[in-house]
């Protein structure tokens, strides 16, 4: 069906894909593996027309396929979920599911049509989005939804490539999204599959190629290879274990919040974290976990209640939070955990820059950050918008790191992110709390709250469960009582 | 440092370049260059009646040497410091049109507005019998020439104390097209349609073709008695047919025939009179057609 | 109603509304007139119909600094045309042909070599103004107006709008249905609130980018024709600064400079808020400094009243 | 090499010198002279500092429209002073403080209120306008400079650049190192280029936006002063337009009008071309149209080849 021979793509001097061989069946589910940066987007976003290959040969169903530009793709067959959400914000759902092949009658819209193609491209990824709501006033998830939806909203693509699709979905949508692939697999689609969850990976996919380096280093079936040896494969080493935890004693309360409420989420929300303590908040999409995080940052409007760090009573503002210690790592990457129009150094540093900036001393401690955390990154200078999603990722985590906070509050931080820095995440984190820091982690990620967390809460419709120790709960218990059980 | 061709070149630097009357000056000033037989640089602001524009072309030809400067300066005051440094650097200047304080320049060439202005509101008390409302529609805020223009019309007019001026405080701007749109909403204000005004005054030719406009529009023109400045084809043809009472000409083709030669006499060493009037006339329905006044509308070129 | 008050041209509509009741009440005698009425939206025509162009672009995400000056050139053409003797219709396709291959190339050197829209039309502005001074040989040209000047003037003493009237307003909804109910539309919408997305989408950009500028080009022609028959003369210097007056219309109607917002109501109703603003404060007698003043402040109190309404109805 | 090639204000800079040494090889006699360069300089001056303020506001993500209006009122605020018998000092200082404050406002409205930089300038623009007007009673104030004029003016005949290009220089530098090398700059970038992730990072938002307008403010003020000096009047009605003039140095230096992109160094190359390319006609005796068109042209071929040139680096 899809055979891509020696592709390969260069941006300026970096060299994204040298050299990418690939075959995919018919009715075949296909995942592409790699740590961040090694070229899995890059290739989908060659196969999607949205810039041509520098080299090398693509054939869909035995013809040659170079298309021009993404609307050539679409004739082709070929649709395309990005790995970074791309909604036209200002525009509604309906407008959006249907940009570029809307439908007309004698020359005007036809907006019943319209509705209906976008109501039941809609129905069938299982939103439940208003079609008139505007993008920008959407969750990621119901975003991503959208963005699935708008690839099958043109009919039955040949091919239809996922890049990350769950990485912002929970744990519902998840389900819902992989009995659809099933289905289409079923129905003769190929399916190109991109994800750091080789847990999904092993329920979806019949086959994986590894990519490193911009190139094909290994290909097999799904069911003849164990995690480990995939992972391995990506590394090019074995990967010692996931998740480290060293014994980290439990010191004075740090951070205490009471009885907060924020204007919509969350309401009367109570919690101490002490010092040396990972604390876990567990929920559905939508529970309000962001908006407890970012009410306790003072980045969102408190109707009630109190935040105490020592002797700060806030929340009051950021930049207040951040002189006492405490700072947030947003889920948002690319619309508020980075400024993409400047370098990465910039970025790192801007939470805590002197009064005057040297750009040496700026350049020499973002390279000590690319090191540490295994950033792939051409320069230090470029712009970050140029780095790959899960690096991206690690440069607003670095950020957190170099500002040396004493509470940490962190929104979803690896998503996106391959497994072996997933891991190098995981072992700092568990060395933040052996320094003694506290940390607040929400994820929806369950093995990673288990596998990290000394105590777990579960947040319900904007209230916040009590937290108890992690030998408490269960993967089970947890979403029991998220969901409200 | 004359330049070495032997060619005389004098820059001659108006206030504008678009009006109508400019284009006269320039014909006269480019019959004086040829007569003389010199090379006549015209350059003004690129907007008209731009104060800074204005000192930087000054300023750029004294930088670049020309021989003489003839300029017609947009305020008294602030070409004085360019007009300084030219003199300075032995580029002789005169002046036209309006006036210029201090002594440095050679000469002055111009219409005496104040006494035009005056022209305009004697007519005008006489037309109206000594008696109404009239209106005063200003240029610009700041323009010395029209404001003297503006001074000399009330002087009169007030001397008939018969008339009352309604308004005195709007200004036409630069463009016809804001002229006439301050007109339209200053005539149905004074409810002009109504008999809320029996004669208007306009300083120069923009407002006065604006005003026009707006009464053709309103279907007033020829019932208002319109005192105007300068002449275009339209505004001459609107006099013809009693729409304008009255326009005030100065010379302008005479304005910039005479400062060209004056520069020139003075460059060849010829003394030059340190003032030289122009003159104004007073043009209705009744004199159009003499020939000093066709003289005046259509000069020799 | 709570979909009226969400709509972006709301705010401005109220001001408007307030601003026109404010003179009535200190001015019944000679604003409240219907001259005067139709003498204001007279003098709206020609920037309502520039903001409508206006629009586009800025919906698009672009910016359009060259109008003023492409009504100037083709108050100039159509002044030539006539004076070699054509008839109105010719002049006035003439005008309208000249100032949308304009607005064309502009376009096209936005969306093909992707140049700042700020940039080509600074440029455009100033070479389309000196264009039209050349053309005119810097004066302004005296044309026989052969019944265009019916466009812009009512019949004396009917009340009657002109042509001009209802040409804006037949511009201004054939705009309205062009942006809400065709693909055109929501792709200048969508082109404008992300282009990356859009060209994903499979939206034509650059088609749609020049055709955009190449509307807004033949709106400010058709703007150029009335401007002409306002004057009845050719005048290369008219119209200066108008692109001012005309972005601050379609802004303050509520449309962001950032693109993918904005409505062509929104704007036909800024435009004629600045109108109501100069009429009435010289029906007031005010002084010229006054009404600037006055026409500043409106704009603020305006806007930051709208401001304070949202962002009280959100949060 | 490469790095300098990548730099923002290395097009513009190559197109000055391409057009510089154009005008010298046509005119060497008059354009090649010390006198002219020295002219030029002081021309360049008053849109020079002044496009240092708007380089701030532009890289903040905001918009400036009320510089022109600004210098004006200050023109006018410094010739009242002197007038009323102030010495030189205290008039300049009085101007300044007057835009500083006017801009401090203005930025408050952006910051606090929310309202869109382009519609709050808009307004400002208009009323100080009015204001500078309303303050010199609709006239030219003739003011005893009392040495004030000396800032603009060289000694007659000495090639010395007086006082006011030094400033310039002496601002543009400060204003550089202030983007660059301090915490405050840094901030300024962050706010335009993403004014969420600026909250985040504890960039104390409002508060670096009312600096940027205000410190934009207290250099058109400065701006004002020099006009003055240039002047030697307080003219209500003078740089009108200024705004746009300013703007393009800045865009045409390689500022984005969506924020978080510009450089200083850029804006005054860009003011620099300006001059040069208005003082090469004059001195080639081009008439006002021609020269419009030039100008324009070279604006557009300049900014059009420094796409392609971007263009066929990155891909
Ligand atoms: N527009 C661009 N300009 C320059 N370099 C780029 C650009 N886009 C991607 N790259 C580089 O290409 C390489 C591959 O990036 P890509 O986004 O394909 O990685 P990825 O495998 O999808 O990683 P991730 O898992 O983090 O999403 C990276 O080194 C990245 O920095
Ligand atoms: N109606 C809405 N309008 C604007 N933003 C919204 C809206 N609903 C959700 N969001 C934003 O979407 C994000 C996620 O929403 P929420 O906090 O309710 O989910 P969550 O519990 O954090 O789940 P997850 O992190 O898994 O997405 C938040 O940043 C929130 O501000
Ligand atoms: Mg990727
Ligand atoms: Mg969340």
């Amino acid at each position: 069906m899809l055979v891509v021979r020696g592709v390969e793509k260069h941006f300026g001097a970096t060299h994204a894909l040298t050299g990418v061989d690939l075959t995919v069946a018919a009715g075949e589910v296909h995942a592409v593996l790699g740590e961040n940066g090694a070229g899995k987007s890059t290739l989908m976003n060659v196969l999607c027309g949205a810039f041509p290959a520098d080299a090398g040969t693509v054939t869909l169903g035995g013809a040659r396929y170079a298309p021009a530009d993404p609307d050539a793709a679409f004739r082709a067959g070929v649709a395309i979920v990005h790995q970074e959400l791309s909604l036209c914000p200002r525009l509604t759902v309906e407008e959006n599911l249907l940009l570029g092949d809307e439908s007309t009658r004698a020359g005007f819209l036809d907006r019943r049509r319209l509705r209906e193609r976008a109501a039941a491209a809609l129905a069938r990824v299982g939103s439940t989005t208003p079609l008139d709501a505007r993008a920008l006033d959407l969750s990621p998830a119901a975003q991503q939804l959208v963005e699935i939806a708008r690839a099958l909203v043109r009919g039955e693509p040949r091919l239809l490539i996922l890049d990350e699709p769950t990485s912002s979905l929970g744990a519902d949508d998840a389900e819902r999204l992989f009995a659809l692939i099933g289905e289409l697999s079923r129905a003769g689609i190929a399916i190109l599959y991109v994800s750091h969850f080789l847990e999904e990976v092993k329920r979806v996919a019949q086959r994986f190629t590894v990519l490193r380096d911009g190139a094909t280093v290994g290909t097999g079936a799904v069911a003849e290879t164990s995690i480990d040896a995939m992972v391995t494969q990506m590394a090019g080493r074995r990967v010692e274990e996931l998740f480290p935890r060293s014994e980290h004693p439990r010191g004075e309360p740090l951070l205490v919040v009471e009885a907060l409420s924020g204007s919509d989420k969350p309401l009367a929300a109570s919690l101490v974290v002490h010092r040396g303590e990972v604390l876990g908040i567990a929920g559905l999409v939508g529970a309000g976990r962001t908006e407890l995080l970012r009410v306790v940052f003072g980045l969102d409007r408190v109707v009630s209640g109190e935040v105490r760090v020592g002797a700060w009573r806030g929340p009051r503002s950021p930049r207040d939070a951040l002189d006492h210690g405490v700072g947030l790592l947003s889920e948002d990457r690319k619309g508020e955990g980075l400024a993409q129009g400047l370098s990465l150094a910039e970025n790192l540093a801007l939470s805590r820059l002197p009064s005057f900036v040297r750009g040496a001393s700026l350049r020499a401690t973002a390279q000590r950050w690319v090191e540490r955390l295994g950033i792939r990154a051409g320069s230090v200078d470029a712009p970050v918008s140029e780095l790959s999603g899960g690096n991206q990722q690690k440069v607003a985590l670095a950020r957190l790191l170099h500002h040396d906070v004493d509470v940490l509050l962190l929104d979803e931080p690896t998503r996106g992110i391959d497994v072996r820095s997933k891991a190098a995440i995981y072992a700092e984190i568990d060395a933040l709390a052996r320094a003694g820091k506290a940390i607040v982690l929400v994820s929806s990620f369950l093995p990673e709250l288990l596998g990290v967390c000394d105590r777990v809460a579960v947040m319900c419709r904007g209230r916040l469960g009590e937290a108890r120790p992690i030998a408490e709960w269960t993967e089970h218990a947890i979403l029991k009582e998220a969901v409200g059980a | 440092k004359k330049s070495g061709t032997g060619t005389l070149k004098i820059a001659v630097v108006p206030k504008g370049t678009t009006h109508e009357f400019w284009k006269a000056v320039h014909a006269g000033a480019d019959k004086a260059g040829k007569e003389a037989a010199v090379e006549v640089i015209w350059k003004g602001p690129l907007k008209e009646d731009d104060l800074k524009q204005q000192i930087e072309v000054v300023q750029s030809f004294t930088a670049q040497g020309v021989n003489g400067i003839v300029l017609a300066p947009l305020s008294d005051k602030a070409l004085g410091a360019s007009v300084k440094g030219a003199v300075a650097a032995k580029i002789p200047v005169v002046i036209f049109d309006s006036d210029l304080q201090g002594q440095d320049h050679t000469s002055f060439v111009a219409t005496d507005n104040r006494a035009a202005g005056r022209l305009a509101g004697d007519h005008l008390a006489k037309a109206l019998g000594g008696k109404g409302k009239v209106v005063v529609l200003r240029y610009q805020e700041g323009s010395a020439s029209t404001a003297n223009r503006e001074e000399g019309f009330l002087e009169a007019i007030k001397k008939s104390t018969g008339i009352t001026v309604v308004s005195e405080n709007q200004y036409g701007g630069a463009t016809t097209e804001s002229a006439l749109k301050t007109s339209e909403n200053l005539l149905s204000a004074q409810n002009a349609a109504t008999g809320g005004v029996d004669g208007i005054f306009t300083p120069n030719e923009s407002t006065t073709f604006g005003m026009l406009l707006a009464l053709q529009k309103a279907g007033l023109a020829g019932k208002l008695k319109l005192c105007g400045f300068d002449a275009s084809d339209k505004l001459v043809a609107a006099l013809e047919k009693g729409e304008i009472e009255a326009l005030v000409l100065q010379d302008p083709f005479k304005i910039g025939y005479l400062a060209v030669k004056t520069m020139v006499a003075h460059l060849r060493g010829t003394p030059v009179e340190k003032r030289i009037d122009t003159g104004a006339k007073l043009v209705t329905k009744d004199n159009l057609s003499s020939k000093e006044v066709q003289d005046v509308l259509h000069p020799p070129s | 109603m709570k979909a009226l008050l969400a709509k972006k041209w709301f705010g401005p509509l109220v001001a408007l509304v307030v601003v026109y009741a404010i003179f009535l009440v200190l001015r019944p005698e000679t604003f409240g007139r219907a001259a005067t009425l139709l003498t204001m939206s007279q003098q709206t025509v020609v920037v309502a119909i520039a903001a409508v162009g206006a629009t586009l672009v800025i919906v698009s995400g672009g910016i359009d600094l060259s109008v003023g000056s492409s009504v100037a050139l083709t108050s100039v053409v159509v002044a030539k045309l006539l004076v070699r003797g054509h008839g109105p219709l010719v002049a006035a396709l003439g005008g309208c042909l000249v100032a949308t291959l304009c607005g064309a190339l502009g376009g096209a050197l936005v969306a093909r070599l992707k140049m700042l829209p700020f940039i080509v039309t600074l440029g455009s502005m100033s070479i389309l103004r000196g264009a039209a001074k050349g053309l005119a040989n810097e004066q302004k040209i005296d044309a026989p107006a052969r019944g265009l000047e019916t466009l812009l003037q009512p019949a004396a003493g009917s009340l009657r709008p002109p042509t001009g009237v209802f040409l804006a307003i037949a511009v201004a909804v054939l705009a309205a249905l062009l942006l809400s109910s065709t693909r055109f539309g929501r792709h200048v919408f969508a082109v404008g609130s992300n282009e990356r997305t859009a060209r994903l989408c499979g939206v034509p950009v650059e088609r749609v980018k020049i055709g955009v500028y190449a509307i807004a080009g033949l709106l400010a022609g058709l703007a150029g024709v009335l401007e002409f028959s306002m004057l009845t003369v050719g005048d290369p210097t008219t119209a200066v600064g108008l692109e001012l007056e005309v972005i601050a219309a379609v802004v303050i109607g509520g449309a962001s400079l950032s693109g993918g917002e904005g409505s062509i109501l929104g704007a036909m109703i800024g435009a004629f808020l600045m109108t109501v603003i100069k009429t009435g404060a010289t029906h007031m007698g005010l002084p010229n400094w006054v009404q600037e003043i006055v026409t500043g402040g409106i704009i603020l109190v305006a806007s930051g009243l709208d401001r304070l309404r949202r962002g009280s109805a959100t949060s």
